[in-house]
């Protein structure tokens, strides 16, 4: 860890993160709110050794990380809105031969062609898409730019850990904003150390090297078993999440990303006006801090989840999680970053009994 | 008489139908990649369409590239194992449909692959439908079963023809209807081998080639009508050797 | 002198290999192999050793030496 | 410490007088955040950022109230002077304003800031002299320091200059309360 | 109701209930097992005086059939894994025009690059994907050749009806399968019945015409009212499914498609041997038919979801409509079409204690 | 002197920065339209670029196409209403990169609209990323802060080349620079407009047009480089016209 | 009524022999449904599909276990063979058929149907002249009306021919049981 | 005579109207209207009315009747 601060856009903490990580294929196509990362990267992968291609579209862009990947590099995407609906089908390719992989997702607002401005809009692209067929990734929500770099970092560690694609959840507001970054020591990754790899040379041995469709090589049984305990040691071992002043909360707010950051204000301001909230900010969003909501204080009323979304898209995680435990409010903004005090005043008539608990379907 | 043999480098039977140019042309590149010595640097990028079998025939790294996406799939290989023999072995509804935009971007980098483009007229594997790049006006396929008809279909195009436009190493179209036309199109194939070896830039190689399955004929009738008709519209020639300058 | 042998086991019976021998040493038969496909028969008599079949099979049926 | 909005129109160099806030008050071992409004024109229309410098971790990088409003015009004056927190300070470019009737809540200050610009021959240096003006009138930080680290932003940048000091001296020195 | 009969593919019901509630206009890209729609389509959609088009991928078809629903026509595209995925953005923008289309989206086995065989890989996609932003889609899930045709037909009344995209999610052995199918008799849709669509003719009056992404035409607030109004009626009033043996049974098995047909099934062969299996078949998948679990009898130990996938896609769907009321199994086939007795005899392991209960992730 | 007069079909200001050529367009189809007497029929499908803020301006039926997905969006509507003047304006983005294909493609099936394309050698509305189609070798933006460089992101190439390998009806470039060639433009874009109202084919105007912004010119000095630069790579002329025969 | 595999090479008709079967059976007022394997092969190997004839609303189409066995070549034979129900009918090819000891839970019929389509001069109706075998074999419709709802199916996709009618009577008559 | 008049409120600063002009009848002025911008003036005495400001201006300022 670096003593010296640098000002820094989420975005290029991300870009940043990635390249001391060991990142040295980025290949992407411009999009708001995330082009910075792209530029970054154009700017200075090569200074660092790398390759950096801007493709001819988001489906190119994905292929060439894939070919990156499968040859053991240490790869990277990024997009946003529509640019990521276009990734799908390539996350579900690099799943389908257990290639490590770093993706980030800046959102945007919802139900848009044009829609630029923050939001919260792509929780259930992240969690459950990932294209078709049954791949899972982990996604991982930075809140602060700080986080922006160290989630990076940390994404290359467990894509590569698990063989998995990672994705950093940020959103336009984070991406966009520009805090004190610590950065993470740099290193260098070893694209030769893996023995599945595509190298095009053979000296090693005289075996074939080949990186092809998992079940072809070691069959359906053993691959639907490999993916299972993939995705188990993935949940057991994942979860992360920041409790803010729950031990004694009388009302938890749930919230990641941006709106975490204003629920922490929420909860300082509400404690300050005498009424108790507390706070769970998931950092994984897959797998979802199920861990979090486990034992809840009694002192705990109800649960309200905080997105900046048209419909509330965490809720049905949260009432897994939280197996209904508590009732489950939803302050939903959509475009507009929540205000505190308008939180607040939620909060206090959910506590009033003024509000009605959250449809989720 | 030198010896015919098999390549070592093709170790199983061929998963294509009787009569399937694939296996043809999968030799082919198996024979340039040994005469020329770079079996054991060789990556092959197959589609996911008919050219897939060869992932489980050739003995050298590979990988399916998503329908399509092949060219670029090999410009990330190339970028990360420069020293690599990348080559793309892929069907003409991958290449010039779904894929047109990345296999023009990879000529527009100029990326040192040699990208082989199986032009059958049809969409091989899923059975046969229209292919809108290479089926004739007229032929009738599981998706235009009157024959392609133009006004609604448009007509095939010859791809080759936008690829000259670019700077580009090399573009040449060969086929396999008959003995000499497959030696021709290993000399083409080779030279697109030579050039990536001698650090020049993007060489494609388009070849006629046959499917009866979907056709619906035998694999005797299919080669003539591939000369007969097929080579009329995608004539057989050299289209660019900028011969190493630029 | 060189001559071309079958492995008729790989044969998928499409008769390329029939018209492209120039001195029709390759005879079509009605007989089927393991898989079901019509197979072919080298008349070694009349066979050069010139190596079309060899090129144009697409299942690498035949070996000249 | 302090929330503050800083707006005028686009050109301005708003979002970048708040960028060289941040930087000189995270030097001075303060959290800072800057968050701005992006939108789908590139050019023209209101430019705003939003600076948040504090002793403490930063929750909201959006306050809802502030402390410090930084008015290039008077556009942006009358667009965020209705969300100030009692005894806050606004600071105000006289070159492109009017008006004189302030809220009871809050303290005005005032300065030519494009005026000094053009005087001094640094047409982009309105921002700067602002910001004079807003160091005088808050007193957020010492005068000195924060001239010193001004200089090193620009040098950092390569773009230093003595004019771009100067306009951020007049600035401080000329503002008065109003 | 045709009181005829004929015997046809899932596909080619699909494509003919399609044609028979008055699509003119269709346009896709090959892809395996649901390429018979589109040749379907190919062969008959001009007999009908309609438009087909085979695009040059899903891309481009879906930007067709966007086009073309403005217009006020009704529209159809169809696909499978992959090709479904590069359908996600498309999907997002129809949704923020509040357009009518309908989709097929035939599934097969999850994870991997050119797998085509059965399965039901894609029931995250088709139920929480949709693309960026919020947009929810009806889901509609044939599980035989009949409903292939019944399903389409109301498909295209509901995406009229709620300006919506609806989805038949099929399944590669319902689609390739051939039973008796009654057609829907056949209507004729009037493309010139809205105000909203795209005419290029301006006769019934001066003012202008114009499709537009919707939160520009009404202003945010009002758009986002509207889609939370509209999501809420579809789930208030859509939820659709079928019960078969549940008032008395010990234990109900939760599948849809090919995988409740094999359900139903066991559950008389199960009866036979003197085990109570009942079966709840959900039709809509969004909404999910969450009526269909809250009254559900004491008799009821335990739930079975039934699927052909690796990770059970459904559970948290049955979790959050059965509110953890009763303990959650799994039976997941992957790519084998579940087997009847087998799915007997692990219904009576569960019965007999010895199966752990599903984890959900 | 004929009175000069913003069209009707303008009804508001537009949303473009100052100097921007994208201005200038949306006037020349509005003049095209209004004197063809085609206002009453017009579809306008624009690109999510900035070719997007048309559709708050101009008094027409309109659609906002996926980026880069204009022609095919375009192609579902003359398909369904074929009685329409539909046109596309788009960026050079749209069409060319993300949107190759489905460029291709429409002038493949010969689809009669007509396709205007604004080249401005950038991404104008995500903050001038290098357009790898019409960026130019040497210029400096946001992604490529040295200057492109051809061995790392290849060289522009001239889009209506390919398109002339095409049967299409019509393909032509023209420029804002001065009035003489915005003139000349105008002419183009009227056959444009003409060929489709006469049931002709596609017809694609290319118009190179700067963007001052992130070209972080001034406007006057954009058009210079447009005509010193631009235009060298990318001639001004008309490169088919196929004159409805066919 | 019957859950029945129908196998053999691909090229054999066995596809085709199913879906006569259906039309037939569905023409009886039955049931029915038809199941194929789909590969991604487009050509040899084994071809397969599952018939389900049944008087009531058919569960799975895709039975665990079959009454009837159709099987055109010994391969197809040995694939089937195991998953047959007690008491189950089993019609073998005998022209692509060498070994004989049947399984007891079974009753097998046999007929040379290559034999007899080469010998009509239909070198594809080998899979009618065991479907005669069939009928015969399980007795499962009656043979008149079978043979004239084949004529129809052949007539509906315009390949009316008296060969075929030939080749399933040739079959019926000449199926033994063995 | 025609002549050309100009809405300055239109007006984006872009100056293309200034060289445009073949008899220089157009002046950029440093005022700026209320968008901001700065812009321009026609001398009518020096105006004939040609019309290429129209033409060139990206924004509609101006109007010759
Ligand atoms: C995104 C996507 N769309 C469609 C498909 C289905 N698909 C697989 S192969 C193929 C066509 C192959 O045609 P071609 O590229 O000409 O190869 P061939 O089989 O003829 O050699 C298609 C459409 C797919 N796998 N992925
Ligand atoms: C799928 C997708 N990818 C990326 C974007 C982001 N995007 C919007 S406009 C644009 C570039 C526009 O460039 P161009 O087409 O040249 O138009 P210009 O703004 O220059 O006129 C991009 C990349 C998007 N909206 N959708
Ligand atoms: S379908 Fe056609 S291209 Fe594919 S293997 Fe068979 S013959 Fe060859
Ligand atoms: S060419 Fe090869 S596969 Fe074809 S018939 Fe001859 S030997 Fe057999
Ligand atoms: S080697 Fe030549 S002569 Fe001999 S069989 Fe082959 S083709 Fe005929
Ligand atoms: S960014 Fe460029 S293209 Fe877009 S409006 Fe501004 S000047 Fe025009
Ligand atoms: S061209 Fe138009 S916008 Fe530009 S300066 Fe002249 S009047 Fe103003
Ligand atoms: S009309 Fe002609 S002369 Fe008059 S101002 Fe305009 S350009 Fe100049
Ligand atoms: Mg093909
Ligand atoms: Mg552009």
């Amino acid at each position: 860890m670096n003593n010296d601060y640098s000002l820094m856009k989420g975005n290029e903490a991300i870009a940043e993160g990635a390249l001391r990580a060991g990142c040295r294929f980025y290949a992407g196509y411009p999009i708001t709110p995330q082009s910075e990362i792209l530029e970054y990267m154009s700017t200075h992968m090569e200074e660092r050794g790398g390759v950096f291609i801007q493709g001819e579209s988001e489906i190119a862009s994905m292929s060439m990380i894939w070919g990156a990947a499968a040859c053991g590099e240490r790869v990277m995407s990024s997009s946003s809105g529509p640019g990521y609906d276009l990734k799908q089908e390539g996350i579900s390719y690099l799943a389908s031969y257990n290639l490590p992989a770093v993706l980030a997702d800046v959102m945007r607002y919802g139900l848009g062609d044009g829609e630029i401005t923050e939001g919260q809009d792509s929780y259930w692209e992240a969690t459950k898409g990932g294209g078709h067929g049954d791949s899972r990734q982990i996604v991982l929500t930075p809140s602060s730019v700080q986080e922006c770099a160290d989630l990076t970092y940390l994404a290359f560690e467990l894509a590569d850990k698990y063989n998995t694609v990672a994705i950093i959840l940020s959103d336009g507001a984070i991406s966009q904003m520009i805090e004190k970054c610590y950065l993470p020591d740099a290193i260098e990754h070893d694209k030769d150390k893996y023995d599945w790899a595509i190298t095009g040379y053979k000296e090693k041995d005289a075996t074939k090297v080949k990186v092809t469709n998992m079940d072809r090589t070691i069959g359906h049984e053993a691959w639907n078993e490999l993916m299972r305990n993939k995705f188990k040691t993935i949940y057991d071992n994942e979860q992360r999440w920041e409790e803010f002043m729950v031990e004694d909360a009388e009302l938890v707010l749930v919230a990641y990303g941006i709106s975490a950051r204003v629920c922490k204000s929420a909860v300082r301001s509400a404690r300050a006006q005498g009424v108790k909230l507390g706070l769970i900010r998931p950092i994984t969003v897959w797998p979802y801090p199920d861990q979090a909501f486990q034992n809840m204080p009694e002192s705990v009323k109800a649960l309200v989840t905080v997105e900046m979304s048209i419909s509330s898209q965490m809720a049905p995680d949260i009432q897994m999680a939280s197996k209904f435990s508590k009732p489950l409010y939803g302050y939903l903004s959509t475009l507009y970053v929540p205000k505190t005090e308008e939180l607040v005043a939620y909060c206090k008539s959910v506590l009033a009994g003024n509000e009605n608990a959250l449809e989720v379907y | 008489m030198a010896i015919r043999k098999k390549p070592e480098m093709i170790n199983q039977q061929v998963g294509w139908c009787g009569g399937c140019g694939h296996g043809i042309v999968q030799r082919l590149i198996a024979e340039c990649c040994e005469e020329l010595g770079l079996v054991e640097k060789t990556v092959q990028v197959v589609d996911i369409a008919c050219a897939y079998w060869s992932i489980d025939t050739l003995n050298c790294d590979g990988i399916a590239g998503p329908h399509g996406r092949c060219a670029a799939v090999a410009t990330g290989i190339k970028k990360v194992r420069p020293e690599a023999n990348v080559y793309v072995h892929a069907g003409d509804g991958c290449s010039y449909v779904i894929g047109l935009a990345e296999t023009c971007y990879t000529a527009m980098r100029d990326i040192p692959i040699t990208m082989i483009v199986v032009n059958n007229g049809t969409f091989g594997m899923t059975g046969g439908q229209m292919n809108p790049a290479t089926t004739l006006l007229g032929d009738k396929t599981v998706s235009s079963v009157k024959g392609r008809d133009e006004k609604a279909a448009g007509k095939p195009f010859d791809m080759l023809k936008i690829l000259e436009t670019f700077d580009i190493e090399y573009a040449a179209r060969g086929a396999l209807y008959d003995t000499k036309h497959i030696n021709q199109t290993k000399k083409m194939l080779k030279k697109g081998f030579e050039n990536q070896r001698d650090g020049k830039g993007f060489s494609i190689i388009e070849i006629l080639s046959p499917c009866p399955t979907n056709w619906k004929m035998s694999p005797v009738d299919s080669m003539i009508k591939l000369e007969k008709e097929n080579e009329l519209i995608f004539p057989v020639r050299v289209y660019k050797d900028r011969g190493g300058e630029k | 002198m060189a001559i071309a042998k079958a492995d008729i086991n790989l044969c998928k019976g499409c008769r390329l290999c029939v018209g492209a021998c120039p001195v029709d040493a390759i005879e079509p038969l009605h007989e089927v192999n393991k898989k079901g496909y019509e197979i072919i028969r080298i008349d070694e008599n009349k066979c050069i050793g010139c190596g079309m079949c060899y090129v144009m099979c697409p299942d690498y049926v035949f070996t000249v030496e | 410490m302090a929330d503050i909005i800083m707006a005028g129109t686009g050109g301005q160099g708003v979002l970048t007088a708040g960028k060289i806030l941040i930087d000189i008050a995270a030097a001075d071992d303060k959290n800072v955040s800057w968050t701005s409004f992006y939108s789908a024109e590139m050019r023209g229309g209101t430019a705003a950022c939003c600076v948040v410098v504090s002793e403490d971790e930063i929750g909201t990088p959006y306050p809802d109230k502030f402390d410090i409003l930084f008015a290039m015009t008077e556009d942006a004056y009358n667009k965020y002077i209705g969300d100030m927190r009692d005894g806050g300070k606004v600071i105000v470019n006289q070159s492109l304003f009017s008006t004189c009737e302030f809220p009871k809540n809050v303290e005005v200050y005032g300065v030519e800031a494009s005026g000094i610009a053009n005087e001094m021959g640094n047409s982009r240096g309105a921002n700067l002299a602002l910001l004079g003006a807003m160091i005088k009138g808050t007193g957020m930080m010492d005068k000195k320091k924060f001239g010193e680290t001004l200089d090193r932003y620009f040098s950092k940048k390569g773009k230093a200059s003595a004019k771009n000091l100067d306009c951020y001296n007049k600035g401080y020195e000329q503002a008065l309360k109003i």
